[in-house]
């Protein structure tokens, strides 16, 4: 394996690694120790990027290497972000977001008894982000406030009322195991 | 369909893997060069229930669709041999054309999954550029944060969390002990109560598949011995279920 | 903004997104209407990767634009993900992913009903590879849940979009083929 080819083969690495490109992780994908070390082959197509005017550059973090868009690119690159799946829900918020669905008008009392921990912060974060909304007191002495899910939240999964959504036992069905053997 | 090596016990043995009975069927068609609009149907039920016995043998959690198109090609071999009816002027349908069209139908879909098989493995040589983590806070909506999350996540996630915390709700699965003479025994029953009883009925008291293909087999093993018999309409009605000359 | 800028905009796009790059999110990124069509700037990218011998192209995509490593390097690159080995479908789950394909929005007895078996299993892998997800439920009596493609499939079969694919074959091109066949 000639030099070239060994720096065309650190670049797919570089472009397709989803964490920094470590000297082991590097080491992991040849069998036989490369020729050249990493901070050289870097070196290298460091200065192409940066005679080609590229607009991304190799990045050092935690010890590994990452390509990364030029920061004057900023501006236009964060407006990717407003509709991008890179964002998730956290689990707290997935795991409250569920019991909301399959339980509303539901009490922040009862959401913490089925997860076992305090709720406070994933509410707050699916009512700011109005997947959830408040919608009146419970009965009960506590005259607890009920939660939720939003309209906009049904419509996102095309589903027009709450009868429309997966019932459990359809979820059992596909979650069963299927290794069951006649007789 | 799929060359596999299975460990039976003590010995391996070299079958195809198929994907359901439909799979077998067109196997069997291609292996001795049948013609799919005139398929020998007595050669073919005889060939597909040697193949029964062994899929029965490494019991397939598929193995109740087999046996169900077993039943359906023991249906139509019966009716090849019943004398056509005298009609007037137009021509009395081919029993097997049901099942050559559902043939047909499954095997353009299996064409197509072997186009993406192959689209898979060009695809699989590509890496995806993997952009690194967020570097920044960025403000984002409702639907922002859902393009991530699947219905079924929702589902799941709620499954976990029952199973997991909530006590009274959550529910063992027991196992199941169902056989076959237990259930023919209750079909039994049933019979002795009334002069017929209808397949759907029976079937829909029953809850899970699992207990549904034992009745099943316990209802063919019944036909067999002669001690039920089951008769129907048309195709596709009901089934009558009533005592036959050995019940007792 | 001059049109060398706007490609240098467009790689850092290129490098930076999650996702393909579409028409509308390349759009969004921009207060005004770009001078270049994405496509130019695309076909102007492309030829300096070739030119210049890069690792990666520009792959065309669930209508849109994506980084990819170049196939030669798959032996490479695939050892940075050993312990996600890229699991390839089995055959169940390709029947009824191809009934999905070409029937959606469809549901599990109807996929079920084509392919003669019990289907939990493979839509069940579907699901959780989510190259499949539920949407809606059917107008019948059954009210049965309705499953359907998703992006994220158009990406794993590296497809522009549905009409990609061939036309499923008519039946009466299977006939002749049993008729050829015959001898």
């Amino acid at each position: 394996m000639d030099k070239s080819e060994l720096i065309q083969i650190t670049e797919a690495l570089l472009i397709a690694t989803p964490e920094p490109l470590t000297e082991a992780r590097f080491a992991q994908c040849f069998d036989s120790t490369p020729d050249m070390s990493l901070n050289e082959i870097i070196e290298s197509l460091s200065a192409f990027y940066k005679e080609t005017d590229r607009a991304f550059q190799i990045f050092k973090v935690a010890n590994g290497y990452q390509l990364v868009t030029r920061k004057e690119f900023e501006p236009f690159v964060k407006r990717l972000y407003t509709r991008s799946a890179r964002l998730r829900l956290s689990q707290a918020a997935l795991e409250t977001l569920a019991i909301i669905t399959y339980r509303q008008p539901i009490s922040r009392v009862e959401i913490e008894a089925i997860r076992g921990v305090s709720s406070d912060s994933p509410l707050r974060t699916l009512l700011e982000r109005r997947l959830i909304e408040i919608r009146g007191r419970d009965e009960g002495p506590g005259r607890a406030l009920l939660y939720r899910t939003t309209t906009e939240f049904l419509q996102y999964f095309g589903l027009n009322s709450l009868q429309d959504l997966p019932k459990l036992r359809e979820a059992q069905e596909l979650i069963q195991d299927e290794d069951e053997s006649l007789v | 369909m799929s060359e596999s090596k299975l460990l039976n016990r003590n010995y391996t043995v070299d079958l195809p893997i198929f994907e359901g009975p439909l799979d077998l069927l067109l196997f069997l068609i291609k292996k001795d060069e049948l013609n799919i609009y005139d398929i020998p149907i007595s050669k073919i039920t005889q060939d597909y229930l040697a193949y029964l016995e062994i899929i029965k043998e490494l019991r397939l959690s598929t193995a109740g669709d087999f046996v169900l198109m077993a039943a359906t090609l023991m249906k139509i071999k019966a009716r090849m041999l019943l004398p056509v009816p005298e009609a007037e002027g137009e021509e009395a349908e081919d029993p097997r054309s049901e099942l050559v069209n559902m043939l047909l139908e499954y095997k353009r879909f299996k064409e197509a999954a072997d186009h993406f098989a192959d689209r898979e493995h060009t695809q699989n040589r590509m890496y995806y550029r993997v952009p690194s983590t967020s570097e920044g806070e960025f403000e984002v909506g409702a639907e922002d944060l859902l393009a991530d999350v699947k219905l079924y996540d929702i589902m799941l996630t709620f499954q976990y969390l029952l199973q997991n915390y909530e006590e009274p709700l959550s529910h063992e699965v027991a196992m199941e002990a169902v056989s076959t003479s237990e259930q023919g025994a209750y079909l039994k029953i049933l019979l002795n109560q009334s002069e017929e009883v209808w397949f759907t009925e029976i079937m829909k008291d029953l809850g899970s598949r699992l207990v549904i293909i034992v009745t099943f087999l316990a209802i063919l093993e019944l036909i067999r011995s002669r001690e039920i018999i089951m008769e129907q309409n048309d195709l596709f009605s009901d089934l009558r279920i009533r005592r036959g000359e050995r019940f007792g």
